[in-house]
């Protein structure tokens, strides 16, 4: 029998929901104690930050001078590097930062702001190292990660997830939010995974999973616009979660400037 | 009811590495039963499923009287494939099939015979080369004609050494790029059409990147051959082979069951036009 | 007595949410210094929320910690309808306790098994338990699942739920769903119980410190969503007048802000809670922590795992209560307009107090925020602990002795460094 | 088609009742989180007595009048699909054991005889087709054939239609022709009852039938006119296959791709649509594997991807392979275009998209 694979968590800038995936597997989590070897997962015990790993899911988005360092070291010790949740994709909500002068900010707030050394961007993993798998989602949910281990078991390369929420939301049979109510959901540039939860809650998507391949950004912030939204809004509904991802950032930039996306 | 999807056990029985990137299954039922019931033409393709991961659809390679053994030439390239590359003989896959409509056997009987195959569209046509070589009073004249980009992806590099000294059949290698010690033409693969036998009356049978089989065509029909001998093997995104899932439709063809293998007026309309 | 010098570095701390590090400097048998460092960058919370209209401000709050995210939706949203003057059904006011029942419960379960038990049975992480205590790790998955149901139930998913909404939950649970999951929670309640017997159980080490608690009481129910602000040297506020006690300062080894109540400080969370609520538990739980021999309120922060115990057997016999003949509402929830003012609100995390304050303008747009979670009061509670505690128990002990001394007593306040960090005033000292 | 008998309106419950005596769950509209939908009823104060529905491209409103009228609206967001064809489909399962055997197993439901109540006469073209799909071809499919099997389907002449609906110029409605065991006809005071099978005749035995009245009749075919009549949208003509495969570069297709969200909604709510994807969901431990079908759309990129390229990696190419397709290639797949004029894809496009519109400005017919 082969040696077991080795298996690390580490955190950066985060909530540290997405770490919660793991926690919250219940009976498989010791079940994926038993096929792998978690040799660093400070939040569960194992404390190995500088082993090296076969699989390694980053939680977290790059916001220090220190992150910068670590997250080199973390990609050198690892095999098959996992950014997982929408902070290690996208840069997460705290990416907001990105879109005005970050350390401007820390100074307004902070009375002695030399104590804080923080980057003025928060940025993805992939903008500083080459990331083997991405899991989009905040928070990313026990199936994605599950997968994630499961491919690696196999040996497999990862499979593509970037349909529209639409999609699941229609097999679940959920009635369109946007059409029945006149909600500014989100789900037509989403992409898939979280099953669909807000629709099915009969509200709008507020695509915590980040841009689906081939979004029609435009033709979605037209329809919003339709159902009298105001370009503020629209412009937010693409800056929140995933504001730093580049489909999203285009999008919200232009209707925060006012423009319509007919020039 | 018989339950379309099911696979069935098959193991392989051997593997061999024919370049950097492609390789073949040698593969057997375990249930012997099932082995004795299977049967397939050449041109068809099996589903092969690499456990708990996918199914992919690839040519049967081998010649139909092979019965016990089914090879499979595979180029690994995505999920399904690169796993199914690192399996090794005595491991198990899933199998159902055959699929498809094979190639114009009958139509093609006392013929003269063309293969032109590009890349590892050389796949779907060996089983038929195998077939007529092993039926060889039945057909006429056998050209086989294969184009690569590399001249380092040629597979079965003494196969067609072999053919080529057979008597009644010709063969003509052709490379996009060439390495020292080609032994083939330089050029897209019409370039071997000047030395080859083509004339009106033969049937020629053809797979490969379809930009290349377009230009094929042109030239093949400015030789005067009849637009209804021209027999194409198409390749689409397929989840079911049985014409249920929808992904691999041409136009109003579903690839899996009216084809693989089409005569060039079916496709004629959409025969590379973008998005169809 | 040999002259030492003790320099002790924990560079990252297991087993607490977050990343946060202990700095102890100890000379001639005295602790020099002694820093909870907590350097997790900040994500600079209040400032994305200005600007953002009051309906965001849910699904927004909820991303400042994932283990407690439906505490920051909660605040949240009493801040908004206090201001609004909204007040929903009482089915709103009964689900969201049981929202709450659930964060607490799988927080709870979460903490007591793979963040303080390994602590007490000497093991280093809860797999490593798995082989030997196989019976404790079910029952506390099975809490923890439960918990993380009934989160699903109301949002969606139990991390960053998307239910929840400014006047109640966007939709309603049906009838059928709420039904079979009331049949798990019912089944469950032995677990419960077995667990307040088995925390009690642990070999805890003994402590008796004086310290102040701090947390909401409220007429009849055991604090969660709502009441006033009081503490055991017998403060008692609305929760409007918490700035006027509280204050906050800045210290260089931390990203979180320290918090003190007329300049000392204070513990806030489950132990908080016991010592000052212990008369509003269930019967069945009073009598379940009763039989652990206990006395409350407590002097040993080390009780804080069986406080968690009580909350995990009351919270889930308050979700059933709830839930008992479950109708689905006309609404789910209750519609109003936005009002220009400052709105307050005040809940209990499953770490303690969780104080919010927005100011809003009159189409409902957040114009400033400020946001006080537990971790950051808790902060130098916790330096004081361990400076008290170490001592007594003599720095001259093995530095091993000591490090794992001082990780378990921060651990046993569950602190989430998440949430310190994503907590950030504008103006420092000007309350 | 002449009534055999007349169910006043009170009776609905009789229908229900009689329904579930011969063994059958029933299925029927309701109105859940603002449309009508089809969902388990037993009670016939369930239906959507009193409701009508405002329908629009890309927007969907029910209102309640007050009628009495229980099917007073045109359709829901889905039709028969989903209770034959499911959205989510286990049709087998592996399991491998220590030595490296592959074991499968096939998951074909048992499904419960289901009648279904008030289906349209769209929705009965559209299960036509889905029968020549699922059960007509290569292979039948098992897992639609045992859904299939133990349908009994209770029509309903449509005499609301949206302004959404066309089936008059697909020829498919508003009138139920056949395929149905019994077909009601509402008017003001009931129902008008037409059998279409033996198991229908044996339920109209079971139900307190009275004499159609000639005027109840009258009334009738004069609100089916009406429907007819009422009807603002129609397709250029029943065959564009020519047309459209004649049109494949106009510059409406790049036109509609600025508009369209390539999200698929146009061919989920679409009741004869029937594009799937399989996958495959291993267990953690790799024990076992369950191979699962869900919904797929021509207007995903899995759905054309091959070799790491993507045929139609456009929006151009994917909405023009869904109209060719829907409108020209099921011709010559199934003898007849694939819209029955439902009106679903118009109402449902979350921005509207218009496939009369579409069809007739790329056909060159001026748009009616
Ligand atoms: C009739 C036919 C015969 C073929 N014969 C051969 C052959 O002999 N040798 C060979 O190497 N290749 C052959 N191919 C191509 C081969 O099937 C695809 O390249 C292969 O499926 C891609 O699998 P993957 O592992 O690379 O991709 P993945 O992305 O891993 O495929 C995953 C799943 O997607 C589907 N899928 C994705 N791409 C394709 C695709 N291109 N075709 C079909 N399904 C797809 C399948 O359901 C598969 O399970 C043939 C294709 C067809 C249609
Ligand atoms: S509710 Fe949202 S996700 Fe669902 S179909 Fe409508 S637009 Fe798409
Ligand atoms: S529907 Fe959208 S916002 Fe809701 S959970 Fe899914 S991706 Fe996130
Ligand atoms: S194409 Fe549109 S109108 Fe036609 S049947 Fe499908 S959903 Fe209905």
């Amino acid at each position: 029998m082969d040696a077991k694979l080795r298996l690390a968590v580490h955190k950066f800038s985060s909530c540290d929901g997405c770490q919660l995936a793991f926690l919250n597997m219940g009976a498989d989590l010791l079940k994926l104690a038993d096929l792998v070897d978690i040799v660093h997962f400070a939040e569960a015990g194992p404390m190995a930050p500088d082993a090296t790993v076969d699989i390694a899911f980053v939680e977290g988005s790059i916001s220090t001078p220190e992150d910068e360092e670590r997250i080199r070291l973390v990609r050198k010790n690892s095999r098959h590097l996992v950014a997982m949740g929408a902070c290690a994709t996208a840069g997460g909500l705290q990416a907001l930062r990105n879109r005005t002068a970050g350390a401007d900010w820390i100074a307004a707030i902070y009375p002695q702001p030399e104590f804080i050394h923080a980057l003025p961007t928060s940025t993805a993993v992939a903008a500083h190292v080459i990331v083997d798998e991405e899991l989009w989602g905040c928070p990313v949910n026990g199936r994605q990660v599950l997968d994630a281990v499961r491919g690696r078991l196999f040996g497999v390369a990862p499979a593509v997830k970037n349909d529209k929420v639409c999609l699941e939301c229609k097999r679940q049979q959920s009635v369109c939010v946007l059409v029945a109510h006149g909600a500014p959901c989100m789900g037509p540039v989403t992409r898939t995974g979280c099953g669909a939860l807000c629709p099915h809650l009969q509200r709008d998507c507020y695509a915590c999973y980040g841009p689906a391949e081939n979004p029609n950004t435009r033709a979605l912030g037209r329809r919003l616009a339709d159902l009298g939204f105001s370009s503020a809004a629209i412009a937010r509904r693409f800056l929140s979660i995933n504001s730093a991802a580049p489909v999203f950032q285009d999008a919200g930039g232009l209707w925060q400037k006012g423009d319509h996306g007919d020039a | 009811m018989s339950e379309p999807h099911i696979l069935r056990e098959a193991i392989i029985r051997e593997r061999i590495q024919e370049s950097p990137t492609i390789f073949t299954l040698r593969l057997a039922f375990t249930d012997p039963e099932q082995r004795a019931r299977y049967s397939f033409q050449p041109g068809q393709f099996n589903m092969v499923a690499l456990y708990g991961v996918g199914q992919s659809p690839i040519s049967i390679v081998s010649d139909p009287k092979d019965e016990h053994l089914l090879d499979h030439t595979i180029r690994g390239l995505g999920r399904v494939s690169l796993g199914l590359s690192r399996l090794t003989p005595g491991e198990r896959v899933g199998l159902r099939g055959p699929y498809g409509r094979g190639w114009p056997l009958v139509a093609a009987q006392g013929r003269n015979i063309v293969l032109v195959t590009g890349g590892l569209g050389c796949a779907p046509a060996v089983s038929v080369i195998r077939y007529i070589l092993r039926r060889r009073d039945r057909f006429g004249h056998l050209t086989i004609l294969q184009g690569v980009k590399h001249s380092d992806d040629l597979i079965w590099r003494q196969q067609y050494e072999r053919w080529s000294k057979l008597p009644d059949v010709h063969v003509g290698l052709a490379a996009d790029v060439s390495a020292p010690g080609w032994f083939g033409q330089v050029g897209p693969v019409t370039v071997l059409f000047d030395r080859a036998p083509i004339t009106p009356g033969s049937l020629v049978m053809m797979c490969g990147p379809e930009m290349m089989m377009r230009a094929v065509v042109t030239e093949l029909l400015r030789r005067g051959i009849d637009e209804n001998d021209i027999w194409l093997s198409m390749e689409r995104n397929m989840h079911c082979a049985v014409g249920l899932c929808g992904h691999c439709q041409i136009g109003p063809h579903f690839v899996c069951r009216d084809g693989p293998v089409f005569s060039y007026p079916e496709l004629k309309a959409l025969l590379g036009e973008r998005g169809f | 007595m040999a002259m030492r010098e003790i320099h002790l570095c924990v560079p990252v701390l297991a087993r607490v949410e977050g990343e946060g590090a202990l700095d102890l400097q100890v000379r001639n048998g005295r602790i020099e210094t002694l820093r909870l460092r907590i350097f997790e960058p900040p994500r600079l919370f209040e400032k994305f929320l200005e600007g953002r209209e009051y309906g965001e401000v849910p699904d927004l709050v909820a991303r400042i910690c994932g283990i407690c995210p439906v505490a920051y939706q909660m605040s949240a949203v009493q801040a908004m309808e206090g201001l609004f003057g909204l007040d929903p059904d009482p089915w709103v006011h009964a689900m969201r306790r049981v929202f709450y029942c659930g964060e607490w419960i799988q927080s709870h379960a979460l903490h007591i098994h793979w963040l303080a038990a390994p602590d007490f049975l000497g093991y280093d992480s809860a797999v490593d338990m798995a082989a030997t205590h196989a019976e404790v790790l079910r029952r506390g998955l099975t809490l923890q699942s439960l918990g993380n149901a009934i989160v699903n139930l109301l949002g969606g998913r139990s991390v960053h739920p998307v239910g929840v909404r400014v006047g109640g939950f966007y939709a309603a649970p049906q009838t059928a769903e709420v039904a079979v999951l009331w049949e798990r929670l019912v089944a469950a309640v032995p677990d419960a119980e077995a667990l307040v017997a088995w925390t009690a159980a642990l070999p805890l080490p003994p402590g008796d410190q004086d310290f102040v608690s701090v947390a909401l009481r409220h007429p009849y129910d055991y604090p969660m969503n709502g009441g006033r602000i009081i503490a055991s040297d017998g403060l008692d506020i609305p929760i409007s007048e918490y700035e006027s006690h509280f204050a906050e300062y800045q210290v260089a080894h931390s990203t979180a802000l320290f918090s003190a109540l007329h300049d000392r400080p204070y513990l806030v969370g489950p132990l908080a809670r016991l010592n000052l609520n212990e008369d509003r538990l269930y019967p069945p739980v009073r009598a379940a922590l009763a039989r652990t021999g206990i006395p409350f309120p407590s002097r040993n922060t080390f009780h804080s795992i069986v406080a968690r115990a009580v909350e995990i057997h009351q919270s889930l016999l308050e979700a059933i209560d709830l839930l008992t003949d479950y109708r689905e509402p006309p609404r789910p929830a209750a519609s109003g307009s936005p009002r220009a003012g400052i709105g307050f609100g005040a809940t209990e995390a499953p770490r303690g107090l969780l104080w919010h304050r927005y100011e809003l303008d009159s189409a409902g747009v957040v114009r400033h925020v400020r946001l006080v979670p537990p971790t950051s009061q808790n902060q130098a509670r916790i330096e004081e602990d361990l400076w008290n505690d170490l001592e007594a128990l003599g720095v001259d002990q093995d530095e091993d002795v000591l490090r794992k001394r001082a990780e378990m007593i921060i651990r046993s306040y569950d602190p989430c460094i998440s949430c310190a960090t994503h907590f950030l005033r504008v103006r420092v000292g000007q309350v | 088609m002449a009534a055999t008998g007349f169910l006043l309106r009170g009776y609905a419950q009789n229908l229900l009742d009689a329904l579930m005596g011969m063994g059958y769950r029933c299925v029927g509209p309701q109105v859940r989180n603002g449309a009508i939908t089809y969902d388990i009823l037993s009670h016939a104060s369930d239906l959507p007595w009193g409701w009508h529905d405002d329908q629009k491209p890309g927007s969907y409103r029910l209102e309640r009048d007050g009628s009495p009228w229980g099917f007073a609206w045109a359709n829901g967001p889905q039709g028969l699909k989903p209770l034959l064809f499911a959205p989510v489909d286990t049709l087998q399962t592996a399991r491998r054991t220590e030595d490296g055997a592959l074991h499968f197993e096939g998951a074909t439901p048992h499904a419960i005889a289901t009648a279904v109540l008030g289906v349209r006469a769209c929705d009965l073209a559209a299960l036509r087709l889905q029968d020549q799909h699922f059960l007509e071809g290569l292979v039948p499919d098992p897992h639609y054939a045992a859904r299939r099997a133990d349908l009994f389907l209770i029509a309903v002449h449509c005499t609301r239609p949206a302004v959404t609906c066309f089936c008059a110029s697909t020829g498919d409605g508003p009138r139920a022709e056949h395929g149905f065991d019994l077909a009601l006809g509402e008017t003001v005071g009931g129902f008008l009852v037409t059998t279409g099978s033996a198991a229908g005749e044996d339920l109209a035995d079971r139900l307190p039938l009275q004499a159609v009245l000639p005027k109840e009749q009258d009334a009738l075919e004069a609100s089916i006119a009406a429907a007819v009549a009422g009807q603002q949208r129609r397709l250029p003509s029943r065959d564009l296959r020519a047309a459209l495969f004649a049109k494949l570069h106009h510059p409406r297709w790049e036109e509609v791709a600025a508009r369209c969200l390539s999200c698929g909604n146009c061919t989920a709510v679409c009741p004869s649509c029937f594009c799937y994807a399989e996958s495959e969901q291993p267990a953690l431990d790799g024990l076992s594997s369950m191979h699962t079908r869900r919904w797929d759309s021509c207007f995903t990129q899995g759905h054309s991807a091959i070799h790491g390229t993507v045929i139609r990696s456009g929006t151009r190419e994917r909405y023009r392979q869904w109209l060719t397709h829907k409108l020209g290639g099921w011709h010559d797949q199934y003898g007849r275009s694939g819209c029955v004029g439902c009106g679903r894809c118009i109402t449902w496009c979350p921005v509207g998209i218009d496939i009369t519109e579409e069809a007739t400005s790329i056909c060159g017919e001026s748009h009616v």
